[in-house]
């Protein structure tokens, strides 16, 4: 029997984590709503089962989506990862056939070079001896980087790294000498007994040559021990606690279990799954463009899990979901801060009883133009226009003054607010009887969309205009210019909506291409998702996103959001909005009948 | 019989006994508050004011001269819509500030509203 | 030019237009005798400390100006006039100390005078010992005064008052004065700067920030210092027991009236005629506007020239101007000046 | 509070005041309410002074509530008016003195419309010739009994047996001197001393020994303003105008107040009593009231008349602490009995205010 105290520490760390862990997360899962426990036991005897244990290799280990971002970024994250992972397995098979002794002490293969330093010759020892000093080398590469990106991050080609709290500081010291460690005293051991890979050997060899290694490779494991005993006590309380967390995640995620607007345990999962990579930062327009850099997902959900969360963090985030794309561990950052700002929202209850509904007319198709687009006159004329030139039997919802769709109350965290003007709303459309709700803005779009569950169809109104094209209630002529097509956050990220505007605009001139087009549109500024935020660092952020996405000043910038169109127009005059484009391609002769 | 002897309240604003905790609350969370020139505009284009005689220019000049006795009663109106955002000139945060008033009312709720 | 003889110009009132005016018609060659009835130049410049928009010292410019006249322009102090008569020829101008001038032309710069508060009794100047005058409060900066009450007090709560003597048919002035929106603005950044935590108000009608800064100045004056705007007159000012003052307006904007208690009342004062523009202008039979400013022959193009032949304006004796305006005012006098002596044979 | 500066007003605000031979017209309110005020003023011009003061019988209210309570047309005022004056011509004065500070204002402002409108005062002519046949001269001095007591001021003063001086503590009384609306707000070079700072008042203060608080809310007015008392509406606007000025002026510790306008002493006397029952508050150093005073009654005291005589029995403020702080001589026994020893009747509570405070207080 294989033994020597220096194994407790070791042993201790991990019986606590192991523990630890399966705590929490049969906490969590138990705190789901029944029917997300049903559908996350159902996926385990599922395909889905083995589309998460895939997706965990890809991410958990191998770190894909990082690897796309930040090339160097991600082979950081693998090399730790999956090639702490491939040195445990090694170890593992190495000990088992060397010992022939199926049921081996945890601590066996971690310290197998202590207790059996000269093993002597076993089936593929040749091979697992250079494997293990390959892994090992694989692994210090990694680590070697993550000391560059601590104090070196834009090495790394990042330019901002993440802040540590004390237990991180901990995990990240053990993590830190984990490997080095191991390094010293399998090199230790090997100079002592004259045996060891091509690494460690030869590094023993030439410790041996100066130094009194004997004595030194017992205190070495010692270190090593006591270093991965740190990084399990300190995980649960640190950044490293995404490792495991990410796991769930992503069985959680496959099995459907979505994040609602209340909190649950989902909403704990996501936030403990964040391993504060910082992507996040470099994509953010406020790092960029802004120079705020203090509120970015990964800091709220910081602050979120360590419960010192402030509303102006919460408040000031634009909500554009760039973020969210880019996340590798996908978390849904813009519904978490959704239903953290409920917690700083003082509104009065039924405070907006005074809205009357009026008699309404009935119509086929109910029109909403939505509160910005009573400032962007050019849009309500032109779908007008082009509503009465399709001859559809239409009305206009809020011609004289609209109530608002209820989503930027819910943005500001005011679900009852929010519950009251949908319910306002939600009674004048159903008493037009119209079939199809048009809405000229994503943001009434999406709220229309996701939260009114009314049982007709509701269209933004560049899918609707491409409906009547299609169907031939309209026609247009083309007339070539240089045009870009800007996606709106809440169109485009927010509702998948990506082909519709570029089908219509393609029928009339030619669409030119910029490197931000679809998922990695930026932000126009201008959005009401942030209530903090000053006009003067808006306009930085607009100017700068013209500058990115206008390749020459003679485009005509084209976007399918009032608000978008607004706060561009300001600085790029030649901005129009899809509707504005289509009506004054229209064709005079349309088709009656 | 009632010969009308009472003695009517005054509608004239006290400034040195106003309440101006709640302007000074906001001045200090929204310093774009300053900048009001009361140019009206907010108030032209908003959306609860097409039902209610809701009046965001009126509303802040009140609270910064601490005349807050109507405010508890007109703030909820609001539907945070933006529009008063984009029309005002001065490019005040006109949501911050609303929802910057009712955090104050909530911590001065033992406030006399 | 040169072949004739040079011709002699007195221009009257050593202000700035007076001092501008006489430097340009010196260097295009004339003979200029410059008047002055106080003991020294710059006029009512002179006593102000920093000028508005751009906060830059007003001794500076009164020193560029004298350094203009240092030469060759015969500048006589403590020169009042007593008579400008104009008999073959010439003008002929008797000074109280019975000195006698000649000359071709006459340039009158004679300005203006400030309104008298104790004009508008209700608000109480000369009576409530902390009701003061924008030039009082501008005398506090120059002679580097701190700024204190009656009492010795620091100000915790100062009031401005716009519009004192200016659009108010009661005071006799229904015109505006041009200059004090702007200069309540620039006088209540200086209190904040002197006094940060002292609350300011601005009590007006309409902000007029028509000239190139002053909008920016006013917006500054509010993010930067919160000064603090309210649209309404002051009714009427009392004092109390403390010696601080209470005001009584309506706050139009809120349409309430409004009370408060301030430490200290600063009134903005209008221009007036000067004592000097009005007793030569009279002499000479000009004519004058209802504002009492002297009339020129035409409004829009001969804004320098008046009935007199001879006899020209240059300044605020033609009605209330911004510095940058008077000395513009001051130059396109030269221009007539000189080619009337031009023309003269 | 620079005085130099208030004086240099003064001087602007003068204005002639006939010396002798005065045509009396009476006061509608004062004649009910205070009719010792009047009765005091023609002694006073009679006897201390030796001037001819003449009162026509026949002559009649210039109408003044009526006018500024909506209910008389302008027409009707002033032909009212006229009358007035010609019941003066027929009696062969030129000297008008109103009694009543609106009627002063009503006969300052119609003269001031002839004036400026000599067809007015035609038609005015013509309706009174086709009323009365009566014709009339425009008077040659318009002068309040007020003015007629500043002009005489000195003489009084040297006449008086007490000061406005507290006998204990050897101070001069702390007064509030309150302009009636009409005396020169209206006109306010027909007023001694302006309409922002009059001295009519403050002159006979000054000169009997007291001393003038000037107090915030001095301008402000009693609130019986006609329509404000008259409409019972209105009458909560009333009562407040009276404690906005006690509110501002209690800091000064005013030990009385002294009134020229038939509205003012009335209701700043009654109101403190309507307050401390609406609201249990009461004014004055020691929360007794602040009492209130015709000018007619403190020249009168000082020159040492009973004060039962002058009719400060009918006060709601106890009169009894004041006269003592001056040491003035008074027969409390005699308070409420009139000629010839007729009781008057009394009310049941005299000292209204101090009960009021002390049910305050027992309350508290």
């Amino acid at each position: 029997m294989y033994f020597d105290i220096f194994v407790i520490p070791f042993s201790a760390g991990f019986i606590f984590l192991f523990v630890f862990l399966i705590y929490t997360f049969s906490r969590w899962i138990h705190k789901l709503t029944p029917e997300n426990k049903e559908k996350l036991k159902k996926s385990f005897f599922s395909k889905r089962f083995f589309v998460s244990v895939k997706e965990i290799f890809s991410e958990c280990l191998l770190h894909r989506k990082i690897f796309k971002v930040n090339p160097l970024l991600g082979y950081m994250h693998m090399s730790l990862a999956f090639g702490w992972l491939l040195l445990i397995i090694g170890g593992n098979l190495e000990t088992r056939l060397y010992s022939q002794n199926p049921i081996n002490p945890p601590y066996y293969p971690i310290f197998f070079k202590f207790f059996d330093p000269v093993p002597g010759d076993f089936l593929f020892s040749g091979f697992f001896e250079f494997l293990m000093d390959l892994l090992l080398l694989f692994i210090l590469s990694g680590v070697f980087l993550a000391y560059i990106k601590r104090f070196r991050s834009s090495m790394l080609g990042m330019k901002k790294t993440t802040k540590l709290k004390p237990f991180d500081k901990l995990a990240l010291a053990s993590l830190w000498v984990i490997f080095p460690f191991r390094l010293l005293a399998e090199s230790f051991t090997s100079g002592a007994f004259h045996h060891g890979g091509f690494m460690t050997g030869s590094l023993g060899l030439f410790f041996a040559s100066f130094l009194p290694v004997a004595k030194l490779y017992y205190p070495a494991w010692w270190a090593y021990s006591f270093a991965l005993c740190g990084f399990f006590f300190a995980l649960p309380f640190s950044r490293y606690m995404h490792i495991p967390t990410e796991a769930l995640l992503i069985f959680m995620r496959n099995a459907g279990i979505t994040q609602s607007k209340e909190e649950n345990s989902f909403a704990e999962v996501e936030i403990n799954a964040c391993s504060r990579c910082g992507v996040c930062i470099d994509t953010c327009q406020f790092a960029s463009a802004a120079d705020i850099s203090n509120v970015q997902t990964v800091y709220f959900i910081r602050d979120v899990r360590h419960h010192s969360l402030k509303a102006e963090t919460a408040n000031n985030c634009l909500m554009c979901g760039r973020c969210d794309q880019i996340c590798p561990v996908g978390i849904d950052a813009k519904i978490l801060r959704q239903s953290e700002r409920t917690k700083f929202d003082y509104t009065g209850t039924n405070s907006l009883n005074y809205i009357s509904v009026k008699n309404i007319s009935k119509a086929d198709v109910i029109y909403f133009a939505g509160c910005m687009t009573h400032l962007t006159p050019t849009i309500k004329i032109s779908m007008e226009k082009i509503l009465k030139a399709s001859n559809e039997k239409y009305l206009f919802m809020d011609k004289d003054g609209s109530i608002c769709c209820g989503r930027p109350t819910m943005l500001a965290g005011q679900m009852d607010a929010a519950n009251q003007l949908i319910q306002k709303n939600k009674e004048i459309i159903q008493l037009s009887e119209a079939k199809v709700l048009v809405t000229s803005c994503p943001i009434c779009y999406k709220v229309f969309t996701e939260e009114y569950k009314l049982d007709i169809e509701v269209l933004h109104h560049s899918q609707y205009l491409l409906q009547l094209l299609n169907n031939g209630k309209i026609e247009v002529e083309r007339k070539e210019f240089k045009a870009i097509f800007h996606d709106p956050c809440e169109l485009g990220r927010g509702m998948n909506i990506y082909n519709e505007p570029r089908v219509l605009i393609n029928k009339i001139t030619t669409l030119e291409h910029s490197n931000f087009d679809k998922e990695n549109a930026m932000c126009c500024g201008g959005s009401i998702g942030n209530s903090v935020i000053s006009d003067e660092k808006r306009n930085s952020i607009t100017k700068n996103t013209l500058s990115k996405i206008l390749t020459d000043q003679e485009q005509t910038l084209i976007t399918a959001c009032p608000l978008c169109k607004k706060t561009f127009g300001k600085y790029h005059h030649k901005t129009e909005d899809i509707s504005q484009v289509i009506a004054s391609a229209l064709k005079k002769i349309t088709v009656t009948r | 019989m009632d010969f009308g002897y009472s003695i009517q309240k005054d509608n004239q604003i006290d400034y040195d006994k106003s309440h101006r905790e709640i302007a000074e609350y906001i001045r200090k969370e929204e310093s774009s508050f300053n900048i009001c020139m009361s140019c009206g505009s907010c108030t032209a284009i908003c959306s609860a004011g097409i039902f209610t005689d809701f009046n965001p220019r009126k509303l802040y000049l009140l609270i910064s001269r601490g005349d807050i006795r109507s405010i508890r009663k007109e703030i909820d109106h609001c539907m945070l819509c933006g529009k008063c955002q984009l029309a005002c000139p001065r490019g005040i945060n006109t949501r911050n500030i609303i929802l910057q008033i009712r955090t104050s009312i909530k911590q001065n709720k033992d406030h006399v509203f | 030019m040169n072949t004739q003889k040079t011709k002699s110009v007195i221009v009257i009132g050593a202000g700035i237009a007076g001092m501008e005016s006489s430097a340009q018609l010196a260097s295009f060659g004339h003979q200029v005798t410059l008047l002055e009835k106080e003991k020294v130049v710059g006029g009512h410049v002179a006593n102000w400390e920093r000028l508005f928009p751009t906060m830059k010292p007003a001794s500076e410019i009164i020193d560029l100006l004298k350094t203009d006249i240092m030469n060759n322009v015969n500048v006589q102090l403590d020169a009042e006039v007593f008579k400008i008569e104009f008999s073959n020829q010439e003008f002929i101008v008797t000074l109280t100390d019975g000195q006698i001038l000649k000359s071709d032309a006459v340039l009158l710069a004679t300005g203006y005078d400030l309104f008298d508060p104790r004009g508008k009794e209700e608000y109480g100047y000369g009576i409530y010992d902390n009701v003061i005058t924008s030039a009082e409060l501008e005398a506090v900066f120059k002679n580097g005064k701190e700024l204190k009450t009656s009492t010795g007090k620091t100000p915790k709560r100062v009031g401005i008052i716009h519009c004192v003597g200016s659009r108010d048919i009661k005071a006799g002035n229904q015109y505006c004065s041009n200059v004090c929106c702007i200069t309540g603005v620039k006088q209540a950044i200086e209190i904040k700067e002197a006094v940060p935590d002292a609350e300011v108000f601005c009590f007006y009608m309409d902000l007029r920030m028509f000239g190139r800064y002053f909008e920016d100045m006013y917006l500054k004056a509010q993010e930067k210092y919160g000064v603090q705007f309210v649209r309404g007159r002051l009714s009427e000012a009392c004092e109390n027991q403390d010696g601080s003052l209470i005001i009584k307006v309506e706050d139009t904007l809120a349409s309430k009236p409004l009370k408060m208690t301030v430490d200290l009342i600063v009134l903005l004062l209008g221009f007036e005629a000067s004592k000097g523009t009005t007793s030569l202008g009279k002499m000479l039979h000009l004519n004058f506007g209802d504002d009492r400013f002297i009339s020129p022959t035409n409004e829009h193009l001969l804004r320098h020239n008046t009935k007199m032949e001879g006899i020209f304006v240059a300044g605020t004796c033609t009605g209330p101007k911004s510095i940058i305006a008077t000395i513009s005012d001051a130059r396109g006098a030269v221009i007539t000046v000189n080619n009337y002596l031009n023309n003269l044979n | 509070m620079n005085i130099e500066g208030k004086k240099a007003i003064w001087k602007d605000y003068q204005k002639d005041i006939a010396d002798d031979s005065y045509f009396y017209v009476r006061s509608c309110v004062r004649q009910n309410f205070l009719p010792g005020s009047e009765t005091t003023f023609i002694r006073i011009v009679r006897e201390e002074l030796g001037k001819d003061i003449y009162e026509h019988p026949c002559h009649t209210t210039c109408t003044g509530i009526g006018y500024h309570g909506d209910i008389v047309p302008v027409d009707t005022m002033m032909t009212v008016v006229a009358r007035q004056f010609a019941l003066m011509t027929e009696a062969g004065y030129e000297n008008l003195v109103p009694s009543c500070i609106t009627s002063f204002g009503i006969y300052t402002e119609v003269l001031d419309t002839w004036h400026h409108f000599p067809e007015v005062e035609a038609r005015v002519r013509e309706y009174l010739r086709m009323a009365t046949g009566r014709e009339f001269k425009i008077p040659a001095n318009i002068a309040h009994a007020s003015d007629i007591i500043y002009k005489f001021r000195k003489e009084i003063a040297t006449k008086a047996m007490y000061k406005l001086i507290n006998k204990n503590t050897g101070k001069p009384l702390k007064v509030v001197e309150h302009i009636g609306c009409h005396y020169s707000k209206m006109f306010p070079e027909k007023g001694v001393g302006g309409a922002e700072y009059p001295y009519v008042l403050v002159g006979m203060i000054e000169e009997w020994g007291g001393e003038v608080v000037d107090y915030p809310e001095r301008r402000h007015c009693c609130g019986f303003g006609f329509r404000q008392y008259l409409v019972q509406a209105n009458r909560g606007f009333s009562i407040s105008c009276s404690r906005k000025k006690f509110e501002s002026m209690q800091d000064y510790e005013p030990d009385m107040i002294i009134t020229n306008c038939p509205g003012c002493p009335m209701f700043l006397d009654k109101w403190q009593y309507a307050i401390s029952e609406l609201e249990g508050k009461t004014y004055g150093k020691d929360g007794m009231g602040i009492p209130v005073f015709t000018y007619e009654e403190v020249a009168g005291m000082l020159l040492g008349y009973d004060p039962w005589d002058l009719g400060m029995q009918v006060h709601q403020v106890a009169v009894e602490p004041l006269l003592d702080k001056i040491g003035v001589s008074y027969d409390a026994s005699r308070k409420y009995l009139g000629i010839n020893n007729k009781n008057l009747g009394q009310p049941k509570s005299p000292n209204v205010l101090v009960t009021a405070k002390s049910l305050l207080s027992e309350s508290l």
